[in-house]
C-alpha cells in the first residue's frame, strides 16, 4: 500500500512505452501525453503492475483545444484519462490529442467496463470515434441531433424537428456570443412549421 | 440456467418502461427484452433531461455557475454546490498569488449543511425504492422528515431545492442566530423518526424477501464499472473520500463508513439490492452523529464575513476575475458516490471547460450487465436499489 | 356562491351554465387526478405538494400512472427536445376534459436553461395548449396549489355541452400572451402527425 | 320466510289479486328483492374507496379529502326543484337551507368524512371521455367491466344477510358462492387482452394465474367449514354457531377449533389474493405495469372495475363473517336479540352483519398501507408451499377430531346429524383437541422463525433493539 509519487509513475510508464512522454499542465498538474495507439496497452499496463493497479477510472472526458491559448495552438480534441489507484492511494492523468479531422482513439472498454458509458458521451458531446467500442452511437442527444455540441465551433440549432428553438423568433443578441454560440442560420421553413414528433 | 433457456429468443417481447414511468425517478427510458416476467436483455435510454450543462459551463462565469450544479442533483443540491465550489478553489489555489483560505465556520457551516442535505437526498432514495416495491406509506414519511430539512434551508438561504448557497470562498449567508438549536432539535426527533420508519420496512419480511439475493455485485465488479458512493460501499469496497481523501473539516470528523454484509439474513448475498438500501440508512445515522459533531466545534459568529476563524465567506472577488490557467480535477463525497470536476481554465474569467462526474452516471452504466435473467418486478428494485437521479445521468 | 374574480378573470367572461354543466363542472373541479409525470426538480416539489404536509389529497387530487384515467397534466420539470415528443404523445392520450398545468419557468420558458442550453425546449406551449403557467424555479407548493386554484376557475366554466375556448391566464395576474405559439389551438394543431394508432401508451 | 315470500305478497297486494301480474311482479323484485345488494353493499363498495383514502391518510400522517363538500349536488337539487324561482333566489333558498342549525354541522360533518369528494369523483367519472383504445379489441375491451362487476356482486345472493333476508336460499350456498366469483377471473383477462397493451396483457395473465391459484385455498377453507358443520346451506352453518349463554361468541367456528381458526386465516389471505390487494396486487402492480390491466380504462369504465374490486372486498369479508364469525349473530348477548320482534331484530342483525364486514374492509385497507407487493413467484410459492398444504393438514386434523370425537358412527348418512352436535367432548377433550396442534403449530413456527428470521445485528442497531 505505497502511493507511488506523480514522478515516479511517469518514469515507470515512460521506460515501458517510450513514444509515451510526461508534461505539465500550465497550473503544474502533470500528466501524461499518450499517442493513441499506445492507449490500450498503456491501460494494461497501468491496471495490471502490481505497484501501479489503477484500477479504478475516475473520470474519462475530453475538451476542444480549437480556442485555448497555447504557444503552438492546436485545434485537437484531448481525451483525458483521469485514473486513481484504490490499493494505493495514487493518481495519474493520461490524454490522448486525437486530430481534430478523423479523431479516432481505440476504446478503453476493454481495460476499464466504466468507459463504456464515458466514451459514448464524449463520442456524443465532442466527435471523437473510439474504434472497438460494444455500441458507440448517442447517449445524450436524439439519435438524429446534427454536430458535437461540446466543440467550440459549434453553431446551436435554429429549430428542431420543425419546432423553433428559441422563443418566437427571439434570437441570441446579448447572448453567448462567448464560446461560439452563433446562432445557425434558420433553414427557411418551406412548409408552415409541422408540430409535434416527426 | 442460462438466459436463453430461461427465455428463448423467439418468444421476446420489446417492453418500454419510462421515459415518463412511476419506477424510473424521472425520465429514463429502459428498452426490455422479456418474455412477460423474466428480462432477456435491457437498454437503457438516457438524454431525456439532457440540458446541456456542461456547455453552459463554458458560457457563465465561475460563481454564476453555481446555481447550475444545483440542478445537476437538485436532491442534494447543497453538495452539488460544495463539490463545485471546493474544484474552484482547488484551481485558485495551484496559484499562490489566487489561494482562498475559507474562514473556519464558513467550513463548518459547509459540513454542516452538506450533511443534512445528504440525510434529505437518502430519505427520497431510500422512500422511492419502498414505493417502488409498493409500500407507499414509508415514502410519505421519508417526505415529512424532509420537510423539516427544507424548513431549516429555507430559513438558511430562503430556497427549499435548489440552494444557491455554498460559494467560492464560503457559505453566502451566516447560520440565524436559533439554528443551532433547531438543528439539534431537529436531529433528536428525527432519530425517533427513523427507528420507526426501519420497524415499519426494513425488517418487513416481504420486503427483504423482495431485495434479498437481488442483481448482487461483487467488489471487483462494482470498481471495475467505476461505481461509487453507497453502491460501492454496499459490495464491501471500504472507500469513502470524506475520510481517505479528507476535504474542508472533514479531517477533524471522526468519519466511519459502512459497508455491506450481506444484511438480507438467509437468502442475502454481498451487494444485492437489501446491502445498497440499508448502508443508506446506516449512512443516515452516521450524517446526525457527523452534524453533532460540527455543532460542538462551530466557532461563534464573527462582525466581519472575511474574519478568519468566525467569518463564513472570504473575499474572492479579485482572485475570481483573474484564476490561473490550467486544469485541476477535485472530487467529493455526494449522497449518490463521488461528485468530480474536471475544471480547466484558460485565465479568463469564464472557465473553458466544466465536466461533472457523478455517481448516477455509473450505476446507469452497469444496468445492463446486472439486469439479465431477473424479474420484471425485479427491474423496479435494482433501479430503486442504485437511488439514481436522472438530471446526474443526462446533465 | 358568486365566482370571485381572481386574476385573468375579468368579469365579463361570467358565463351561464345550464343547471346540468354546473353540476358535471363542480364534480370536475372537486376531483382533478393529475398524472404523474415529474421529469426535474419541480417533480420533487410535486412530490412534497402530495406529501403530508401540502397534501393535495385534500383537493381530491391524486396521482394517477396512465394517462387515460387522469385530467391534469403538471408539467414539472425541464422539458428537452427528445422528450418533447413524448409529452405530445402523452397529451394526445390523456382523455377529452384535459387540462395541462406547466409548472416551473422550464417548462414556462426555458427557465434558467432558455439562452445558452442547446437541448431545452423553450416553453412546453409549442406542443400542448397549456391552460395555467406557475412561475418559479421550482415554484413553492402554495405556488402550485394557487395555480391549481386557478385552473379550478376555469374548470368551474366547463361546458360538458356547449362550445369551448382555451386561454392561457398567467397565476401572477396580467395577461402577458407569449406570441404566437403553435401548441396555442388544439383543434387545429392537433393533427395526428404519426397517424399510428396509439395502441401503446408509451408511458 | 325469505324475500321470495316477501316479493310474491307485495307483488299481490300491488295487482290486487293472489296471482300477480307480470309488472307488479317485476316492480318488486326490482324495489326488495335486489335491495340487500342495492341499498346494502353497493353504497358501502363506494364508501369504502373513501374510507380507502381516508385510512390511507391517517396512516401517512396527511389529512386525506376533507375539503369537497356537498354543495354541488344540493344546488343541482335547488335548480331541479325550485325551477320556478329565478337562480339568484334559488341560490338565497339554498343558503338558508344549508344554514339550518342542524343541516350545517351534518353538511361539515359530510365534508370533513369525503362523502363530498366520493359524489365529485362519481359526477367526474360521468363527464370523463370514455375511448377504446385503436389497437383494442373493441367488444371484450367493453364487456369486461360488466363480467367483473357481476363476478363481484351475484355472490352476495346467496349470503344471508339476517335470518328472513337472503335473496336466493339454496342448500348449496357455499358452493354457489364460490362458483360464481370465478366470473372475475374472466373479466380480468379480458380487460387485459381487450386493451389491446402490453402492460395490460401482462397484468392480465398474472391476474388469472394469482386468481385460479388461489381460489383452491378458499374453496379448501370452505370445505373445511362445510366437514365441520356438515352442511352447504348458509343459513343452518350460521345458525349451528348459535350458543345460549351470554358469550355466543364461543360458539363460533373460528373458535371451535385451531384447524377451523387456521382456515379462516387462510381464508382471508386467499381472499385478499383474490381481490388483488396488497400485498398480492401485482396483477395492477402501480410502479412495474404502470396500472396493470385497466392501464387503457377510463371514466365510467374504470370506475367499475374499482366497485367490482371493493366489492369483491366486501364479499370476502362477508364469507369470512358467515363461515367463521357467526353471520349476523352478534357476539354477546345473541339471546337477547332474539326474543326480540322481528321488526327489531332485522335490523339490528343487519347492522351486525354489515358491521363484520365493514371491520374487515377497514383491515385489508390497513394492510394496503403498510405492506409492500410480493413478487409473482413469490405469490405463487406461497400459494401452493404453504397455504394449500396448511389447508390440507388443517382438514385432516378436524377429521381426525371429529372421528376420535365419535363423530360418525357407522351406517349414519354423512351430513344429517351436523358434526359438532355429536361432539361430546368432555373438558380434557376440548384440552386435547386445542393442546395438540397449538403445540405442532407453535414448533413449527418456533423452527421457521430460527430458520428465517435472522436479523443482522447491525439491523437491529437500525430497528431500536427491537426487529
Amino acid at each position: 500500500m505505497t502511493a507511488l509519487l506523480p514522478a515516479a509513475i511517469a518514469a515507470r510508464v515512460v521506460a515501458a512505452f517510450p513514444t509515451v512522454e510526461a508534461r505539465t499542465s500550465d497550473n503544474g498538474q502533470p500528466w501524461l501525453c499518450v499517442p493513441a495507439a499506445v492507449v490500450q496497452a498503456a491501460g494494461t499496463f497501468l491496471r495490471d503492475q502490481p505497484d501501479l493497479a489503477f484500477d479504478s477510472l475516475m473520470d474519462l472526458t475530453g475538451y476542444d483545444l480549437l480556442k485555448y491559448p497555447a504557444s503552438p495552438p492546436s485545434d485537437a480534441i484531448a481525451v483525458v484519462y483521469l485514473l486513481h489507484s484504490l490499493r494505493h492511494r495514487h493518481k495519474v492523468t493520461l490524454k490522448v490529442l486525437a486530430a481534430r479531422a478523423d479523431c479516432a482513439v481505440p476504446t478503453a472498454a476493454a481495460v476499464w467496463p466504466a468507459a463504456i458509458y464515458f466514451e459514448r458521451e464524449v463520442w456524443d458531446l465532442l466527435g471523437v470515434q473510439f474504434t472497438g467500442h460494444p455500441s458507440l452511437h448517442r447517449i445524450m442527444c436524439p439519435d438524429d441531433w446534427i454536430g458535437h455540441p461540446l466543440r467550440k465551433d459549434y453553431l446551436y440549432p435554429s429549430e428542431y424537428q420543425g419546432v423553433p428553438h428559441l422563443r418566437d423568433g427571439q434570437h441570441f443578441e446579448h447572448g453567448p456570443k462567448r464560446a461560439g454560440q452563433a446562432i445557425a442560420p434558420a433553414t427557411p421553413p418551406a412548409a408552415p412549421a409541422p408540430k409535434g414528433p416527426a | 440456467m442460462t438466459v436463453e433457456a430461461i427465455t428463448p429468443s423467439g418468444e421476446r417481447m420489446q417492453l418500454n418502461l419510462g421515459p415518463q414511468h412511476p419506477a424510473t425517478h424521472g425520465v429514463l427510458r429502459i428498452v426490455i427484452d422479456t418474455d412477460g416476467e423474466v428480462v432477456a436483455n435491457c437498454t437503457p435510454d438516457h438524454g431525456y433531461l439532457h440540458r446541456s450543462i456542461e456547455k453552459i459551463g463554458e458560457c457563465v462565469e465561475y460563481p454564476l455557475f453555481v446555481p447550475y450544479t444545483d440542478r445537476v442533483d437538485y436532491v442534494c443540491a447543497m453538495n452539488a454546490n460544495l463539490a463545485y465550489c471546493l474544484a474552484v478553489e482547488k484551481l485558485l489555489a495551484t496559484d499562490p498569488a489566487t489561494a482562498v483560505t475559507v474562514p473556519l465556520r464558513g467550513e463548518c457551516i459547509r459540513v454542516l449543511v452538506a450533511e443534512l442535505n445528504r440525510i434529505s437526498s437518502h430519505l427520497i432514495g431510500v422512500g422511492a425504492m419502498a414505493m417502488d416495491l409498493g409500500a407507499y406509506t414509508p415514502f410519505m414519511h421519508g417526505i415529512a422528515q424532509r420537510e423539516l430539512v427544507n424548513d431549516i434551508f429555507e430559513k438558511l438561504c430562503g430556497q427549499r431545492l435548489t440552494y444557491n448557497y455554498v460559494t467560492i470562498g464560503g457559505v453566502g449567508f451566516d447560520l440565524h442566530p436559533s439554528a443551532t438549536a433547531e438543528i439539534s432539535a431537529f436531529l433528536d426527533k428525527f432519530e425517533v423518526e427513523m427507528v420507526r420508519f426501519n420497524q415499519l420496512i426494513t425488517t418487513n419480511a416481504i420486503f427483504r424477501e423482495r431485495c434479498a439475493g437481488i442483481a448482487p455485485i461483487t467488489a471487483a465488479e462494482a470498481v471495475a464499472f467505476g461505481l461509487v458512493g453507497p453502491n460501492l460501499r454496499a459490495s464491501g469496497v471500504d472507500w469513502d473520500l470524506r475520510r481517505d481523501e479528507p476535504y474542508g473539516i472533514y479531517g477533524q470528523l471522526a468519519v466511519r463508513v459502512p459497508t455491506g454484509q450481506a444484511y438480507a439474513g438467509r437468502h442475502g448475498v454481498l451487494g444485492d439490492c437489501y446491502d445498497r438500501y440499508v448502508v443508506r440508512l446506516l449512512e443516515i445515522q452516521e450524517s446526525v452523529r457527523q452534524c453533532r459533531e460540527v455543532l460542538k466545534i462551530l466557532p461563534p459568529a464573527a462582525a466581519k464575513a472575511n474574519d478568519p476563524q468566525g467569518g463564513w465567506q472570504a473575499d474572492v472577488s479579485k482572485q475570481i476575475r483573474k484564476p490561473p490557467k490550467g486544469e485541476v480535477h477535485c472530487r467529493t463525497e455526494a449522497p449518490r458516490g463521488e461528485m468530480g470536476y474536471y475544471l480547466v481554465s484558460d485565465g479568463s474569467k469564464i472557465p473553458y471547460r466544466v465536466r461533472v462526474r457523478t455517481g448516477s452516471f455509473s450505476a446507469a452504466g452497469i444496468f445492463q450487465h446486472v439486469m439479465r435473467g431477473i424479474f420484471l418486478a425485479d427491474v423496479v428494485a435494482v433501479i430503486g436499489s442504485f437511488d439514481i437521479v436522472v438530471p446526474e445521468i443526462d446533465r | 356562491m358568486s365566482l370571485d374574480t381572481k386574476p385573468g378573470n375579468d368579469p365579463d367572461q361570467q358565463i351561464h351554465l345550464t343547471a346540468v354543466d354546473e353540476f358535471l363542472a363542480w364534480g370536475k373541479e372537486n376531483s382533478l387526478f393529475y398524472l404523474l409525470f415529474a421529469t426535474a426538480c419541480c417533480g420533487i416539489e410535486l412530490m412534497q405538494t402530495g406529501g403530508p404536509r401540502y397534501d393535495v389529497d385534500r383537493l381530491g387530487m391524486i396521482p394517477r400512472a396512465t394517462p387515460r384515467q387522469a385530467d391534469l397534466m403538471i408539467v414539472a420539470g425541464t422539458i428537452t427536445h427528445k422528450m418533447a415528443g413524448r409529452v405530445r404523445t402523452l397529451w394526445e392520450q390523456m382523455t377529452e376534459p384535459r387540462w395541462v398545468v406547466s409548472m416551473g419557468s422550464c417548462s414556462n420558458s426555458g427557465g434558467p436553461f432558455s439562452k445558452w442550453s442547446y437541448s431545452v425546449l423553450n416553453g412546453v406551449d409549442k406542443y400542448v395548449p397549456v391552460d395555467i403557467y406557475i412561475p418559479g424555479c421550482p415554484p413553492r407548493p402554495e405556488a402550485l396549489i394557487d395555480g391549481v386554484m386557478a385552473l379550478r376557475e376555469r374548470v368551474r366554466m366547463y361546458r360538458t355541452f356547449g362550445i369551448r375556448e382555451r386561454e392561457p391566464i398567467v397565476v401572477a395576474g396580467g395577461h402577458c400572451d407569449f406570441g404566437a405559439h403553435p401548441g396555442k389551438d388544439p383543434v387545429t394543431a392537433a393533427k395526428d402527425p404519426a397517424g399510428t394508432p396509439t395502441a401503446e401508451p408509451k408511458a | 320466510m325469505h324475500l321470495g315470500h316477501a316479493v310474491d305478497t307485495f307483488a299481490g297486494w300491488l295487482s290486487g289479486s293472489p296471482d300477480p301480474a307480470w309488472w307488479a311482479l317485476g316492480l318488486a323484485i326490482a324495489l326488495l328483492w335486489i335491495a340487500p345488494v342495492l341499498l346494502v353493499v353497493f353504497p358501502i363498495a363506494a364508501v369504502g374507496q373513501i374510507i380507502e383514502r381516508k385510512v390511507a391518510a391517517a396512516m401517512q400522517r396527511r389529512i386525506g379529502p376533507n375539503t369537497v363538500g356537498l354543495e354541488g349536488p344540493l344546488r343541482f337539487l335547488c335548480r331541479v326543484l325550485l325551477f320556478f324561482l329565478p337562480r339568484a333566489r334559488q341560490d338565497r333558498a339554498l343558503a338558508t337551507f344549508c344554514s339550518l342549525p342542524v343541516v350545517r354541522p351534518l353538511l361539515h360533518l359530510l365534508q370533513r368524512l369525503g362523502l363530498g369528494q366520493l359524489v365529485a369523483d362519481g359526477v367526474k367519472m360521468l363527464g370523463k371521455e370514455d375511448i377504446v383504445p385503436a389497437g383494442a379489441d373493441g367488444a371484450v375491451f367493453r364487456l369486461a367491466p360488466y363480467l367483473a362487476l357481476s363476478g363481484a356482486f351475484l355472490p352476495f345472493a346467496a349470503l344471508p344477510f339476517t335470518q328472513h333476508i337472503v335473496m336466493l336460499e339454496v342448500p348449496v350456498g357455499a358452493l354457489y358462492a364460490i362458483a360464481v366469483s370465478g366470473v372475475t377471473v374472466m373479466a380480468l383477462l379480458m380487460a387485459g387482452w381487450g386493451s389491446g397493451n402490453k402492460f395490460s396483457m401482462l397484468g392480465g395473465m398474472r391476474a388469472v394465474a394469482q386468481l385460479i391459484s388461489y381460489e383452491i385455498p378458499v374453496g379448501l377453507a370452505l370445505a373445511g367449514v362445510v366437514l365441520w358443520s356438515g352442511t352447504m346451506d348458509l343459513h343452518a352453518i350460521v345458525a349451528q354457531q348459535y350458543r345460549p349463554g351470554v358469550f355466543t361468541l364461543l360458539g363460533w367456528n373460528l373458535l371451535q377449533s385451531p384447524f377451523l381458526c387456521l382456515l379462516g386465516g387462510v381464508l382471508f389471505f386467499a381472499g385478499l389474493a383474490e381481490c388483488q390487494r396488497t400485498p398480492f396486487d401485482m396483477a395492477e402492480a402501480e410502479s412495474e405495469l404502470v396500472s396493470g390491466f385497466n392501464t387503457e380504462y377510463s371514466g365510467l369504465r374504470w370506475g367499475m372495475f374499482a366497485m367490482a374490486e371493493y366489492t369483491e372486498m366486501l364479499l370476502i369479508g362477508a364469507l369470512l363473517a358467515t363461515l367463521f364469525l357467526g353471520g349476523y349473530q352478534s357476539p354477546i348477548g345473541e339471546q337477547w336479540i332474539v326474543s326480540l320482534p322481528v321488526w327489531a331484530e332485522t335490523p339490528l342483525h343487519l347492522l351486525l352483519f354489515v358491521g363484520k364486514f365493514v371491520v374487515s374492509l377497514f383491515v385489508m385497507v390497513w394492510i394496503r398501507w403498510t405492506l409492500p407487493r410480493f413478487r409473482v413467484d413469490q405469490v405463487m410459492r406461497l400459494c401452493w408451499l404453504t397455504l394449500v398444504p396448511l389447508c390440507l393438514l388443517a382438514l385432516l386434523g378436524l377429521a381426525l377430531t371429529i372421528l376420535l370425537a365419535g363423530g360418525t358412527t357407522a351406517g349414519d348418512a354423512y351430513g344429517r346429524l351436523p358434526a359438532r352436535d355429536r361432539l361430546d367432548l368432555s373438558l380434557p377433550g376440548h384440552l386435547l383437541a386445542w393442546a395438540v396442534p397449538l403445540l405442532l403449530g407453535g414448533a413449527l413456527l418456533w423452527a421457521a422463525r430460527r430458520q428465517h428470521g435472522q436479523l443482522h445485528p447491525h439491523l437491529r442497531q437500525l430497528t431500536g433493539g427491537r426487529p
